[in-house]
């Protein structure tokens, strides 16, 4: 690779590792949101049977 | 006077006041109640004016300067003297004839002779006192009054109680108390907030 | 707060789009530059990622106006995510400018590109707005401050530009044209498509976030509800 | 006009509580020599007066950073920040008034320490005096606000900083610009420019600082 080439390279390379970041930063929130719901689909659940019972 | 409907006030995720209703007409004189945590103090600074509900309406039917708010904090400079303080206020709330008002009330809350000292140097009673200065010294018809007999003694609490019977029917009153039964026989309405 | 968010795929896809034709213009259509060669190419990138950060930076002003002026509920939690997203786009302005600071001149950092300086104050200027945020409690203390800042900032942004352009003056008497020679039509058709990939990208993320933040709040709401 | 009454009635304040404590007025003093004489070790033998005149903005802009930094302690104690936003005058003569009154503090600083720069390293021209007064308002109106504003936040002490110099680089650009170039004209313009922007933003919006 010439010079010229590895600068562009190394310039689309921030920016998808840029973007990247941000796809993790987001999955690990989409995490906390999964199990957020699973607690309050439980808690649901729970109160259900309890007002059936 | 003021008419609360289903007010709300939430800082960020937690939630103070939920609910709210009440309605208070002039001249009348709201008793608020409740633990500590229950949100007395943000009615109050509502009430006042210094914040705003989240969510419902709140109209308070008067504008700044008819308001007197007697809050936690004693809202005076520590490093200025009690005349220096009030004469400051006077300028903004535009007393007339202020240097007599000033001293008329200082005399009555028995702050005339340390009326050159440092706040910082007073007792917490005496500061309390200034405050109840500071509050009353634009003559409000709306007074708003968070825990008024804290840290007074005795007679300062006596002295609170006519000042108070006096006002009752030139103003009206928003009163928050965790220990109701001093000024009971004013109130026309109560709340009782729960925590 | 309502509205069920239909327009985020149909976003997305157009950012998708964008951005995969955008590179393909680069490096298939666009033709070389006589002086720069194929580092010129950064360019097309660094550019509209710089335009695009501007573009956040003054939709979260905006945002903030309308927070003020109009007390729109939503506005606050608009207008922090759009200047997150500058803060963003800001620091791949910074980096991608860097490297092409290195390409062209041989230096990784130049203060008389004055683009790289005025992004350098920018950003130093939007990392104080997420210290000034975060240490305040969450209400309306929060949004206020958080709002009245971000108007400053557009200010700064004219004003820096205008004090950088001075300072070339006293600071770095040689003038070197970032822009480089005047575009050829084929060359700045591939640049506008790269500003309408960057811009739908980071509208995109921007949904997305905004999307993330009010899930937050409802899930918040159905705990309250069910506790 | 009541407007002009209130912020003397508020300025006039900030003055006797400044007379009463005396803390920051001595120490930006001594803050400003001191740091001229760590100048004077910071710059090697040999450089120019040119690099000394770009140390004198610092000099500067850090003694009103001092300064600024202590202007709303006195508000934060015994909550009077309340008080003053209760009472019926306009909010934004509390800004005005402690930015007079910051300004006022500042001055009398520099009037010291211009003539002790003057003394321990170069001369100083009527056009440098020019750009230090516009300077000096654009300092104090933007620092005033951003006071405000950090004072109420957790991290108050190191918040002002952080928010105050990336607004202030360009008051410093046109500072050293108009100290260093021959015909420092545009400068100050630019620096007249600065002030009118920034201080109508402040004064329009601090209104909101205050309230919710």
């Amino acid at each position: 690779m010439s010079s010229g080439e590895k600068y562009v390279a190394a310039a689309y390379l921030v920016v998808f590792v840029g973007v990247l970041a941000y796809v993790l930063i987001i999955a690990t929130k989409l995490a906390r949101l999964e199990r957020e719901v699973g607690e309050l689909a439980e808690l649901a659940r729970r109160r259900k049977a309890e007002s059936l019972g | 006077m003021i008419r609360a409907r289903q007010v709300e006030k939430r800082f960020g995720e937690k939630r103070v006041l939920r609910g709210l209703d009440f309605e208070l007409s002039r001249g009348g004189f709201l008793l608020v109640t409740g633990a500590n945590g229950s949100g007395k103090t943000t009615l109050l600074r509502l009430c006042a004016g210094l914040a705003l509900p989240t969510a419902g309406e709140l109209d308070v039917d008067t504008s700044r300067e008819h308001v007197g708010f007697l809050g936690h904090e004693p809202l005076v400079y520590r490093e200025l003297t009690a005349l220096e303080n009030l004469e400051l206020y006077g300028r903004l709330y535009r007393v007339p004839e202020r240097r007599e008002r000033i001293g008329m009330l200082l005399e009555r809350f028995g702050l005339w002779d340390a009326r050159s000292d440092r706040v910082a140097s007073y007792s917490r009673g005496m500061t309390q006192r200034l405050a109840l200065c500071r509050a009353l010294l634009h003559e409000p018809t709306l007074l708003v009054l968070d825990e008024p007999f804290t840290a007074l003694d005795a007679d300062a609490a006596e002295l609170l109680d006519r000042e108070l019977a006096e006002r009752r029917d030139r103003a009206t009153f928003v009163v928050a108390t965790h220990d109701p039964a001093r000024i009971e026989p004013l109130a026309s309405a109560r709340l009782a907030l729960a925590a | 707060m309502s509205s069920p968010n239909s327009r985020l795929p149909a976003l997305a896809a157009l950012a998708l789009g964008l951005v995969a034709a955008a590179t393909a213009l680069v490096f298939f259509f666009a033709p070389l530059d006589a002086d720069q060669g194929l580092s010129q190419k950064i360019f097309y990138f660094h550019v509209p990622i710089a335009l695009t950060a501007y573009a956040c930076f003054g939709w979260g002003a905006w945002k903030a106006l309308l927070h003020l002026w109009k007390r729109e509920p939503s506005a606050d939690l608009e207008s922090y995510v759009a200047i997150h997203q500058g803060v963003i786009f800001g620091a791949l302005t910074l980096l991608t400018g860097s490297i092409w600071a290195r390409a062209s001149w041989g230096v990784w950092w130049t203060w008389s590109s004055n683009q790289l300086v005025l992004f350098l104050v920018l950003f130093l200027f939007y990392c104080a707005y997420f210290m000034l945020r975060f240490s305040v409690d969450p209400g309306p203390q929060r949004a206020n401050f958080s709002a009245v800042y971000a108007l400053f900032g557009v200010a700064l942004i004219p004003v820096s530009f205008l004090a950088i352009r001075l300072a070339s003056d006293f600071i770095h008497p040689t003038v070197f044209t970032s822009a480089g020679p005047q575009m050829s039509g084929n060359m700045f058709f591939t640049f506008c498509v790269c500003l309408a990939a960057m811009l739908s990208l980071a509208a995109t993320l921007n949904a997305v976030e905004l999307s993330g933040k009010r899930l937050d709040a409802r899930l918040r709401e159905l705990r309250e509800a069910l506790a | 006009m009541s407007y002009t009454r209130d912020v003397g009635a508020l300025a006039r304040k900030d003055f006797l509580l400044e007379l009463r404590a005396r803390d920051t007025l001595p120490a930006m003093l001594i803050f400003v020599i001191a740091t001229l004489v760590v100048f004077h070790f910071a710059l090697p033998a040999g450089s120019s007066d040119l690099a000394s005149n770009g140390l004198l903005w610092v000099a500067i802009l850090f003694t009103a950073l001092l300064g600024l930094g202590r202007s709303f302690v006195p508000e934060r104690e015994g909550g009077v920040l309340d008080g003053l936003v209760l009472a019926p005058c306009d909010r934004s003569a509390i800004w005005l008034a402690k930015s007079l009154a910051v300004l006022a503090f500042l001055g009398l600083v520099e009037l010291v320490a211009l003539p002790a720069f003057a003394i321990f390293f170069s001369g100083i021209d009527g056009t440098t005096i020019a750009a230090v007064v516009l300077a000096d308002l654009g300092i104090c109106a933007v620092g005033t606000f951003l006071a405000a504003m950090a004072s109420a936040g957790r991290a108050r002490e190191l918040l002002l900083p952080l928010l105050f110099l990336p607004l202030a680089i360009p008051i410093v650009v046109g500072g050293v610009g108009a100290s260093v170039v021959t015909n420092g004209g545009r400068y100050l313009a630019f620096l007249a420019l600065y002030d009118a922007v920034f201080a109508i933003i402040c004064w329009a919006s601090f209104e909101y600082v205050v309230t919710e």
